[in-house]
Order: structure tokens, then C-alpha cells, then sequence
């Protein structure tokens, strides 16, 4: 049988190097949540193991600019605890929050989440909204690549092989700004998103939106970032008729699937009906009405 | 194949396995360590069976692989009691009776551990959400979470 | 004497040509058993070993030992199991 | 002996189990948890296809892969002659079974098991399978009920010819049986109804989902004795298949009861325990066996699902004057679903004068259907219950008034044949109707809903001994595995005949060789037929206690007395001893006469229906379809709760699968007849948070077959939730939901439908 290889490296360019000399399959190890599983399932076959936790940063929070710098490794449980990021990316929080369970926050990241590329992925939908950058490293060295990049297909991404993941850089706030993510799911916990949808807006003192970007999870083949839901925010306070056409739009840009976790006519029709409630909730937020966890 | 040589702590007590790359921690404990109070229910992350502390930290050890444990401090089931003294949380499961087959129960009270440590006065919507990993399929949880949360009361001190 | 139902349409009923209801000279099960063996070959072995039976309204799963009245109604039934 | 009326100190209580600790510092041993010197793993390989010849299979290179010590397949068990038996849950046909736990000649299911192989590690065995050539010729499959019901059905048994049709039909079919139960005359009772109301309702195959996957550990000596460590819901019932699967005597074999993570029926089947003899048999070594997650979904039994109608007549006054239903069950790949107990179960609640009931029992490519609480009850009861609740409110009548109105009581004739008689369900409504939940107002939007259930319970073989200790403290041993814990409430027997503190009883759960035979755990028979074992044990042993006083005191054995643990002298007549208690006559046992214990076995019969209702609260989210549980009350006839915690424990795991069931397990299969949804990810059992508490509330009607009153209490819990569920959601939204599971997306697409 073929064996299998562990590094954990205590710099970029070791882990690089490993990935990039591996004759066969190289995997990243950060949480694990899904990798382990797969192999388990043997949907992958790795030749080595490449464990980046012990790179010094990568299982940090910092501020910078008036922004976030989150470690690409950093577990759930970690980034739920930080202060700063509660208040200003409520949205992030929530939406890593929400996957899988107690145990598995001790351990799931955001790369972790990202590069497994599951349009069904809880927190790329708040990542995408949120306008987060991702900070790529490799041989070639270090390249900033919006996160809406990274994935290109189911299970499929844009980085090489020597690549990997080393922090996400959320941009400073406006006033007036933030976030929120919902995700529909059959039981209250321990279910993948039968549909996921971050928005994150900033308004003007009037509560008219001023800036906006949109997602939608488990419609398509990837997280989709949704333009259109966007131009519907934005110069428009969250009445009525701003929600009819929002959850048009989402609606419309919903191309699901029939599956196991839900039919198509199913999931195009609660696209909607998220997109109106993570709309009221981004609202509320970013002027200053609520706060807190969504369960 | 060669094994990697771990050193870790486990229970409190220096220790030392050899494992394949491949093997989970929770293969580790039960199979090599010979620590079979972690139990495999799923092996996939979803039951919570499994579920051990790492530095603190609430992990299903069948998403761990063994050779992260290097450098570790691991606390399973095992590792709960004070010699022959059950921790609160084990002797409120006995008294509300919270367990009926006790196979998921080393998982609960590891999870509900992780859950006291953190939050001392969790709210009953806040245990179910913490404990919502474990799997029972016996008790319908009615039992856990009252046991859950006398044990909380207890450790706070507030009754005993 | 004892009467004898069969309220089950299932395989009881192959062994009875159809008959639903008979009486039986039995004092006990196990001479029902013989008797309905006797009439009707093979249905009280099936009785025996994969039906459960009530008499008088309270069902046995074996009745093996039970008696019977002259006015017993005994009625075969599929046997329970539980989960 | 009976101790219904007696002023009692141990029953009723609620002491801690005796297996407690072990459970709660992870001590305890299930059977992935044994270990033997030397063992080597085994692994299945499994069929990819629903529905296939197996035109061969080749094993010579997994034979020759290092570390591999044995391969088996069919051929390594004996054929086995068609045979009807009673040893698990139900009739079961040998034959089938063996096919069942090996394929011969044709892959009736994917998952269907094709080959064995023990080796070194877990590791090279999965490797061995995937070097395992089998040729497959793949056959056209049929996994729905209705479908496999058509004529042109791909046919899975060419000597299936349904029993219960006369004549003999010419041609076989996939209806293994038809099963019908008459009373009165049906279409008078439709003539004279002033209403009549008729749905159709469908429901999907669930999975008892214990947590724990089956698992053992089994080793053939060179002399032939054969040792297996089971997890189990019955030792004896192992050893049986065993034995009769591979042709090998009972007396070679001892099944070791290891913990048990769970069962709910699902573990009275049997899949590895013959494969890891076999296998073991092969290598000479010891060979673990351990499913994983998703073998026990593919592999192993869910309960059936169905597609059943109900048509209901009544009189303008809510009076039920006629039932009909039909019921085609899903078998899985073999004849014998719970199709007979569907049949029984769904109007027993009700007095009712004409009723008609026809059941199928049908074959399909899915895995063998195992027991599951009740097994056929809740399929049959949430198609009834939601009628009935449908008939009320075409009626203009409340719900419990229908309910009352119409309620089984003493001496009702069931339309099975026979009359009910010590029955509580009067008892059970009359408590529903005081509950508060029942008074308490709904908030606008939400639902409630009221469903009831009936199960048989059932009795049968069990054995106990009892020992006294040297130091008086006392050993209790059954063969019933403890699945729940039985152990604590065997001690509380043996402790109130006898007397003395709980504490100073120890039960266990001994091993095939070491007591009597027992039937296995399940049915709710445990507390009733094993409990009547320990308890006339426990009085044989009293008995004996007696004569040593008697004997010590020099005065006949009937003027001593038994109390409090003590022996008196009865009455001043007797003569002025001081009582002698359970130790002093224990040590000096040896003396006085030899050690004293006792061994019972009995066929317990007469073990008392049980009858339960629930209430339901629900709020519904129109726009996704969620359901959400707000308030849980669960009512039930117990007999007598001997602890009752673990009554209620009982009566709240059966309501949260209930739960599982209505909103949202099921068994979905993809186009190629696999099932899709093999994990706890996507199958969704409820989780802590999807849950309220669950209000158990114990009706105790005692049973005068029971030494105690006890009924089997664990199986009717699962019988009213889909109804009461679906009752409620018609409550908070207008609209039936006639098929389970009750999804958000069927609820979502039902709203819009309705505009």
C-alpha cells in the first residue's frame, strides 16, 4: 500500500518547498473537518500531509489599517471569541460559526472552508460579501487574490500546487456598515446549507444603502457573488419594495440543483426569502439596532 | 510503512505512541494507547462520540489525526474523574439518569466539560446548541440537559 | 366446545380451504393442537411454531399450557415481536 | 407472589444503574471495545448494485495480498433448506438470513454483502477487498412499494408466490403475503356513516440509528469452540443464527453479551456474528468484526416504509361506525416485514363495530427490514390518527372528544380477535384531558396536535438466578441484555422481595453458558417476563431464608415470617427469637444447609397492552417549510414504573425518533437504486438542539400479570408522534401533510400549492 507522509513545517517556504517536491498528491492540513473525512471515504489519496499550523501567524488574529488580518488556520472557536471582529464582521463570525459542530469549531478554518470549494460552504458566502482578500503564498512568493477567485468548481481552485492559503485581510469599515449570513437547514444544527446568503452594506445617516455586495451558497456550482442583489440595495432603504425586488434577484440568480439536500424549485424560492431576512439583519446592524447571535 | 514517534501528554501523564500518517487520534487512543472510552460512532465528525480535549479544546479525535498530538495535551473520557471521585458533571448524569445504552455518554460529558469550562451559567438554548454534536439516540436528551445543568449549578456552587 | 377463528386471511386459511370459524373437542391447547392437526394437516404445526393465539380475549404468545373452557373462543393471530 | 397493592420501599425509586459508573468513566465494554491476542480484522465487501447476478467472484489476489489470512464468500456456508422460524423478532426464514448475511447468487440490495476477508490490520483488509474481482451482471431494480407492486416489476425471488391469496397465484411476484382482519360487516358500517372521510398516506424507511455500529469479536478454537463477544439485543438469539447459519452445535458455541450501544430492534437481527466465525474459522485466529457508519445504513435493517389509505365513517355525533385501511409494507430484499402488527395496531385504540384491514407484505431491492419500536404500530397509527383528526374537523368535533368517544376500554373486541382486558387508555385520556399543556393557550401561528398509540407489549422465555453472598449481600443474574437499564430494575426487584437496600444487589447480564434460556431484549418484554423470573427467583430464595431460620430456630418453616430483610418468628405462638437477618443466616449458609440461591425460567404471558398519547405544539416558517417543536407531552399507561427514570427515559428517546421520523429522516435513494444519504450528515436524526424537553407523564394502571404491575412501556412512544406532528401542523397552517418525512421543502411546495 502506499504510504502516506506528515510535515508540519514551521515556515512558508519549508511548507512550500514540501508541497512543491511532493511527486504525488500534496494536501494542506488545517482543520481537518473535511480532509480527514475524505480520506477516510477515500476521495482523496495524498502522498504527504502538509500540517501549516505551526507557521507562525497562521493561527492568529491582528489588526491592521483599521482591518482584520485572520490566519488562514485559525479555528472557528477562535475567531467567535475575538471582540473586534464580533463588532465589525458580525456577519463572518456567524457564518463560521455555523459549521458543523462544538467539536468541529475547535478545529475548521476559513482556508480550510474556502479551499474545499463546496458551493454548500457556510462562511465563503460571508467571505465574498465581506470583500475579503486572500493572501496566497508559493514559490512564485505572496499574491493577494480576492476570495471569490479562489474557488473555480466543486472541490476545484485556482491555487497551484505549491500554493497555499496564509491569511485573509478583511478591508477597514465605514461607519454605518456591516454584515450578516443565514443559512437554511433542515434541523437547527449539524446540517450542510440547503442555501446560504451573505450580504454587507454600509448606509448613509438615512439608512440608505451606499454600498452593498451579495452572495448566495448551494445554488450553483460555487458561491455565487450576486451583482444584481447588490444594485437593488443600494441607494434604497430596506422597504418593502427594495425587499420584493431583492428576492427577485436572488431569486434569478439562483441556478440550483435537485439533490438530496433539497429540490431546485425549493432552494430558488428560500434563495429569496434569505436574501430578505440576512438584508433586514445587515441593516439593522449597520444602523446600529442589533446585535448578537441569529440562534 | 515507517511510524511517526509522537510524545504527548494524555490524561494529565507523559506519554508516548508510534502511529501511521493515516491514523486518527481516536484510532490512536483506542487501538494503540488502549484507551477505549472514546468511542467511533460515525468517523466522520457527525456523532461526537469521539470526542476528546486537546490544550482545552472540544475535538471529535476521529477528525485528529494522531500524529498532530505531538506536543499535545489530551484529556478523554478516562481522564474526567479524580481517581476514585466522579466529577460533578458524571454524577449528575448517573442521578438524572441521563444515559440509557451509554455509549454516546463519554462524549457528553467530555463536550459538556469543554461547555462548563468555558461558560459556567450556560442557558438551556445554549447547552443544546453546544451539545448539538452529540448524538443521542436513546434519551431524547431530555435527561442530558437537566443533568447538564444541575451539574452547572453544582460546580458554581449553588446547590449540591 | 371450543371454537376456533381464524381472523387472519393469511396462510392459515390454505390449510382450512377457507373455513374461518370451526369448533374443536379440545380441553386443553395441546389436544387443539392435535385436533386441528388432524383436521386440517399441517395447520397445527403453523400454529405452533409461528402463530401466537387468544383465548378468550387474552392473547398467548405460546399457549402451550393453557386450558380450555367448553365456550373458549380461540383465535389465531401472527405472532408479535417488539423492537 | 403479587406486590401491587403492597406499601412499597425499593420499587418506584430511583436509585443509581449498577452499571453506571463504568458508563460514565468510559470503563464500560461494548463489543468494538474487546480484544483478543492475536486478532485479526475483518472487513466486507459489498455489493455497488440494487439488483444483480453475481456471475463470479475471484479472490486470488486478495488472498495472496500480505497480512490477509482469510477470504470467505457463500460458498464457505452451508445451504440452507427454506425453514419458517421464530427466533428473533418475528418469523424468519433461515434461508433468507443466510442469503442475507452473505449473497448466493444474486445481490438483492446495495450493500448486499459479497465476500469476507480477516487480516492483519483494518487497513490491509479494505485493501484485500477493493483486490476482490466480482463480476457483476446487473439486473433491473424496483425500490418503491407501489412500483415493485406492478405486474412487470423486475421480480427479485422467482419462488415468491404470495401466501395468503386463494388460489395460489401462477406467477410469482414481489407480494411475499397478504394478510387481512374482518370485523363486523363494512359496508353496512359505510351504509349507515352520516360522513365518511378517506386520505392516502405514505411513509419512507428510517433507521433505528443506535449510535453504536454492530460490532463483535469471535474465535474458533482448533477443538471447535467457538467464543463471540456480540453486541446484541439478544446473546441467545446470536448463538441461535450462529449455530443454525454455519451447521455448528449450540453446546460449542458461547456468545459473550457484550454493552449494547443502542438497538431500538435493530439488534435482533444478525449480520457479522456468523462472518467473523467463519472467517475465524479460515485463518485460526481471532477475527473483530466493526461496521462502519455507513455499512449500518446500507447493510443493515431500517424499518419499512409505506403507502397506506384509510377510509373512516362516522355518525354525525363523532361516532366511528366503520375503518377500513390498506397497507403495502416494504420488506427490504426478503419476505417479512411487520406487516401483521401494521395490520392490528391501527384501529386498536378504537371500539369500533365494522372494520376491514388488508395488508402487503412486498419486496424490493433495499436492505432487509429489521424490528424498530413498534415495529409496523407508527406507519399504521400516523395514518389513522391523522384520519381520525381529519374526521373530527369535518365533524365540527374537538379532537380528544373524537378520541373519547370512540376509546377501546375493557372488553372490546379487537378486530384481530381478541378483547381488550386490563387496559389504562381510559386512564390515558383522562390524564391528557387534565394536563395543562392541553388548557394552555397557543400563541397565534402555532399548532397543537393530539395523536394516540397502542402497542401489544409481549412476554415470553426468560431466566434469572439469585444468589446470596457469603456477607449477605446478593447476585442477581439474567440473560437479558441491558439495553437501557434493566439491570437497575432487576436489582430493585430482588431488593424489594427481599427486603434489604438496593445497594446491597449486584445484577449482571451472564453469558449463554451461564444461565438459562433467554429470548431477547425487546418488544418491552424485559421488566415484564425477566423481571417475573427475578422476582419468583428472588422468592425461592426467600423461601430458603426462611427454612434456615426455621431450621436454626428448631420451628416449623411456616412460623417464620420474612420482613424487612429479617426473619421473624410469626406470632408470639412461634416462640421469642430475635430476628435473624440476611447476613447472619448468609454466613452461616454453608452450614445450615449449603449455598442458597435460585434459578427461574419461564414463558411470561399476559404482558398488558399499553396505550399512550401526545400532545404537540408546533410553529411552522411558510416560507421555508421548518417546523419547529415547541412543547413535547408524551402520556402513558406504564403499569408500574419500577424506576422511573428510566420509564421516562423511555417514553422521551421513543417521542424524539418519533420526532426524527415526522420531520425528517428518511432513506433517499438515487436512480441507480443506491441510497444517497448513508451518513449522520444527511440522514438527520434530531440533535439536543432540535428538541424541548419532553414531558413524560406516567400513568400507572396496574398490570395483574406482573408481580409488580409492570407493563413493557418502550415501544408505544414511538407510535403517536408522526400523527400528533402532522395534526399539529394542519393546526398551525391549515394544511395535511400526508407524507413523511415532513420536510421544509414538501411543506414549502404544499403551502404554495394552497396559495
Amino acid at each position: 500500500m502506499t504510504s502516506l507522509s506528515y510535515a508540519a513545517p514551521t515556515s512558508v517556504d519549508a511548507a512550500v518547498k514540501l508541497l512543491a517536491g511532493a511527486g504525488g498528491v500534496a494536501k494542506v492540513l488545517s482543520g481537518g473537518t473535511d480532509l480527514l473525512v475524505q480520506m477516510r471515504a477515500g476521495r482523496v489519496k495524498p502522498e504527504i500531509i502538509v500540517d501549516t499550523k505551526m507557521i507562525p501567524g497562521i493561527m492568529e488574529i491582528r489588526e491592521e489599517n483599521g482591518g482584520f488580518v485572520i490566519g488562514a488556520a485559525t479555528p472557528g472557536a477562535v475567531v467567535e471569541a475575538h471582540a473586534g471582529l464580533n463588532k465589525a464582521w458580525p456577519g463572518i463570525v456567524e457564518a463560521l460559526d455555523l459549521i458543523g459542530s462544538t467539536q468541529v469549531q475547535g478545529r475548521c478554518s476559513l482556508a480550510g472552508n474556502l479551499c474545499n470549494a463546496s458551493p454548500a460552504a457556510d462562511s465563503v458566502p460571508a467571505l465574498y460579501a465581506a470583500g475579503a482578500i486572500a493572501v496566497v503564498v508559493g514559490s512564485k512568493g505572496k499574491r493577494e487574490v480576492p476570495v471569490e477567485q479562489i474557488p473555480t468548481g466543486p472541490g476545484r481552485t485556482s491555487l497551484a500546487k505549491d500554493e497555499f492559503i496564509l491569511e485573509f485581510k478583511l478591508p477597514a469599515r465605514p461607519a454605518n456598515s456591516s454584515d450578516a449570513y443565514l443559512r437554511f437547514i433542515p434541523r437547527t444544527e449539524m446540517d450542510i446549507a440547503v442555501v446560504g446568503c451573505g450580504i454587507s452594506v454600509t448606509l448613509d445617516a438615512n439608512g440608505v444603502c451606499t454600498a452593498a455586495r451579495c452572495s448566495l451558497g448551494a445554488v450553483a456550482p460555487t458561491v455565487l457573488l450576486v451583482k444584481e442583489m447588490a444594485d437593488v440595495l443600494i441607494g434604497h432603504k430596506l422597504d418593502a419594495d427594495t425587499l420584493a425586488k431583492l428576492d427577485a434577484a436572488a431569486q434569478a440568480a439562483a441556478k440550483p440543483i435537485s439533490d438530496k439536500r433539497g429540490t431546485a424549485e425549493y432552494r430558488t424560492k428560500v434563495a429569496g426569502v434569505l436574501a430578505r431576512r440576512v438584508a433586514a439583519i445587515a441593516f439593522d446592524r449597520a444602523a446600529g439596532k442589533a446585535t448578537g447571535k441569529t440562534h | 510503512m515507517s511510524k511517526s514517534h509522537v510524545t504527548t501528554t494524555i490524561n494529565g501523564e507523559a506519554a508516548e505512541f508510534l502511529c501511521e500518517t493515516q491514523q486518527t487520534l481516536l484510532d490512536v487512543l483506542r487501538d494503540v494507547v488502549g484507551l477505549t472510552g472514546a468511542k467511533e460512532g460515525c468517523a466522520s465528525g457527525d456523532c461526537g462520540a469521539c470526542s476528546v480535549l486537546i490544550d482545552g479544546t472540544l475535538v471529535c479525535s476521529c477528525l485528529v489525526l494522531g500524529v498532530e498530538a505531538e506536543g499535545k495535551s489530551i484529556t478523554t473520557i478516562e481522564g474526567i474523574a479524580q481517581g476514585d471521585h466522579l466529577h460533578p458533571i458524571q454524577q449528575k448524569f448517573l442521578e438524572h439518569a441521563a444515559l440509557q445504552c451509554g455509549f454516546c455518554t463519554p462524549g457528553l460529558i467530555v463536550a459538556t466539560k469543554a461547555l462548563l469550562d468555558e461558560n459556567p451559567n450556560p442557558t438551556e438554548t445554549e447547552a443544546r446548541y453546544w451539545l448539538a454534536g452529540n448524538l443521542c439516540r436513546c434519551t431524547g436528551y431530555d435527561k442530558v440537559i437537566r443533568a447538564v445543568m444541575d451539574a452547572a449549578a453544582v460546580m458554581r456552587g449553588e446547590t449540591v | 366446545m371450543p371454537k376456533v377463528v381464524l381472523s387472519s386471511g393469511s396462510a392459515s386459511l390454505a390449510f382450512t380451504g377457507g373455513v374461518t370459524e370451526f369448533e374443536v373437542e379440545a380441553t386443553s391447547f395441546r389436544r387443539l393442537i392435535l385436533e386441528l392437526d388432524k383436521r386440517f394437516p399441517g395447520l397445527g404445526t403453523q400454529v405452533e411454531e409461528s402463530m401466537a393465539v387468544a383465548i378468550d380475549g387474552e392473547i398467548f404468545q405460546d399457549a402451550y399450557s393453557a386450558e380450555l373452557r367448553p365456550g373458549s373462543e380461540i383465535v389465531l393471530i401472527p405472532k408479535i415481536g417488539g423492537g | 407472589m403479587n406486590y401491587i397493592s403492597s406499601d412499597l420501599k425499593v420499587v418506584g425509586t430511583r436509585p443509581i444503574r449498577p452499571d453506571g459508573v463504568d458508563k460514565v468513566t468510559g470503563r464500560a465494554i461494548f463489543a468494538a471495545d474487546t480484544r483478543a491476542s492475536g486478532m485479526l480484522w475483518g472487513k466486507i465487501l459489498r455489493s455497488p448494485h440494487a439488483h444483480a447476478r453475481i456471475v463470479s467472484i475471484d479472490t486470488s489476489k486478495a488472498e495472496a495480498l500480505k497480512g490477509v489470512y482469510a477470504v470467505v464468500t457463500s460458498k464457505d456456508f452451508p445451504e440452507i433448506a427454506s425453514e419458517e422460524a421464530f427466533v428473533g423478532e418475528g418469523p424468519m426464514n433461515f434461508r433468507d438470513l443466510s442469503d442475507n448475511i452473505m449473497a448466493r447468487g444474486k445481490a438483492l440490495y446495495e450493500g448486499h454483502a459479497i465476500a469476507a476477508v480477516a487480516a492483519t490490520t483494518a487497513a490491509i483488509a479494505d485493501e484485500a477487498l477493493a483486490l476482490i474481482d466480482v463480476t457483476y451482471e446487473v439486473l433491473p431494480h424496483v425500490i418503491d412499494v407501489d412500483e415493485a407492486m406492478q405486474p412487470g416489476a423486475p421480480v427479485l425471488h422467482a419462488d415468491m408466490f404470495t401466501a395468503g391469496v386463494n388460489p395460489k397465484p401462477a406467477t410469482p411476484s414481489n407480494i411475499a403475503k397478504v394478510v387481512t382482519f374482518k370485523k363486523g360487516d363494512i359496508d353496512a358500517g359505510f351504509a349507515e356513516a352520516d360522513v365518511i372521510f378517506e386520505d392516502s398516506y405514505t411513509t419512507k424507511p428510517v433507521h433505528q440509528a443506535y449510535i453504536e455500529p454492530h460490532a463483535c469479536l469471535a474465535t474458533y478454537a482448533p477443538d471447535g469452540q467457538v467464543t463471540i463477544h456480540a453486541s446484541s439485543q439478544g446473546h441467545f438469539m446470536i448463538r441461535a443464527y450462529t449455530a443454525k447459519l454455519l451447521g455448528i452445535d449450540m453446546a460449542q458455541i458461547r456468545v459473550n453479551p457484550a454493552e449494547i450501544g443502542g438497538g431500538f430492534g435493530g439488534k435482533t437481527l444478525i449480520y457479522l456474528e456468523p462472518v467473523a466465525v467463519a472467517l475465524s474459522r479460515k485463518s485460526g485466529k481471532s477475527v473483530k468484526m466493526q461496521m462502519t457508519r455507513e455499512e449500518v445504513f446500507r447493510g443493515s435493517g431500517p424499518t419499512s416504509g409505506a403507502s397506506v389509505t384509510v377510509k373512516l365513517g362516522a355518525k354525525k355525533d363523532g361516532t366511528i361506525v366503520a375503518a377500513q385501511q390498506v397497507l403495502k409494507f416494504q420488506a427490504g430484499a426478503y419476505a417479512g416485514s411487520p406487516i401483521g402488527p401494521g395490520c392490528m395496531c391501527g384501529f386498536a385504540m378504537y371500539d369500533i363495530p365494522n372494520i376491514d384491514v388488508l395488508g402487503y407484505d412486498v419486496v424490493s431491492n433495499r436492505p432487509k427490514v429489521a424490528a424498530y419500536r413498534a415495529p409496523g404500530a407508527p406507519i399504521s397509527s400516523f395514518a389513522v390518527e391523522c384520519a381520525v383528526d381529519d374526521l373530527a374537523r369535518k365533524l365540527g368535533i374537538d379532537p380528544l372528544v373524537i378520541r373519547e368517544k370512540n376509546a377501546a376500554v375493557n372488553g372490546t373486541k379487537t378486530h384481530y380477535g381478541p378483547t381488550h382486558s386490563n387496559i389504562g387508555f381510559t386512564q390515558v385520556l383522562e390524564a391528557t384531558r387534565a394536563h395543562p399543556h392541553w388548557k394552555a393557550p397557543l400563541k397565534e401561528g402555532h399548532g397543537r396536535g393530539l395523536a394516540v398509540g397502542f402497542w401489544f407489549n409481549i412476554g415470553g422465555e426468560s431466566s434469572a438466578t439469585v444468589h446470596i453472598n457469603e456477607d449477605g449481600t446478593v447476585m442477581v443474574a439474567t440473560g437479558s441484555p441491558d439495553i437501557g437499564g434493566s439491570r437497575a430494575s432487576m436489582g430493585m426487584m430482588a431488593a424489594e422481595v427481599l427486603g434489604i437496600p438496593v445497594s446491597k444487589v449486584k445484577a449482571i447480564v451472564a453469558d449463554t453458558a451461564s444461565i438459562g434460556f433467554t429470548f431477547l431484549t425487546g418488544g418491552s418484554r424485559v421488566t415484564f417476563a425477566t423481571g417475573m423470573a427475578v422476582t419468583q427467583a428472588t422468592e425461592k430464595v426467600v423461601d430458603q431464608l426462611k427454612a434456615r431460620a426455621a431450621a436454626t430456630w428448631d420451628i416449623p418453616v411456616d412460623a417464620v415470617e420474612w420482613k424487612d430483610g429479617k426473619a421473624y418468628p410469626a406470632g408470639t405462638n412461634a416462640g421469642a427469637f430475635e430476628p435473624l437477618d440476611l447476613a447472619a443466616i448468609a454466613l452461616k449458609q454453608g452450614r445450615t444447609g449449603g449455598p442458597i440461591n435460585a434459578e427461574v425460567s419461564v414463558n411470561a404471558q399476559g404482558a398488558g397492552a399499553g396505550f399512550g398519547a401526545h400532545i404537540c405544539d408546533v410553529a411552522v416558517d411558510k416560507e421555508t417549510g421548518k417546523v419547529d417543536i415547541i412543547r413535547y407531552t408524551a402520556i402513558q399507561d406504564v403499569g408500574k414504573a419500577i424506576h422511573p427514570s428510566y420509564v421516562e427515559g423511555q417514553i422521551q428517546g421513543g417521542a424524539a425518533q418519533g420526532i426524527g421520523w415526522a420531520l425528517s429522516e428518511e432513506y433517499i435513494y438515487n436512480a441507480k437504486g443506491q441510497m444517497d444519504n448513508p451518513g449522520f450528515l444527511d440522514y438527520r436524526c434530531p440533535v439536543a438542539s432540535d428538541l424541548p424537553m419532553i414531558e413524560a407523564v406516567l400513568v400507572e394502571v396496574p398490570n395483574p400479570r406482573h408481580p409488580f404491575g409492570a407493563r413493557g412501556v418502550g415501544e408505544v412512544p414511538i407510535v403517536p408522534p408522526m400523527a400528533a406532528i402532522s395534526n399539529a401542523i394542519k393546526g398551525a397552517i391549515g394544511l395535511r401533510m400526508p407524507d413523511l418525512p415532513m420536510s421544509p421543502p414538501k411543506i414549502r411546495a404544499a403551502v404554495d400549492a394552497a396559495g
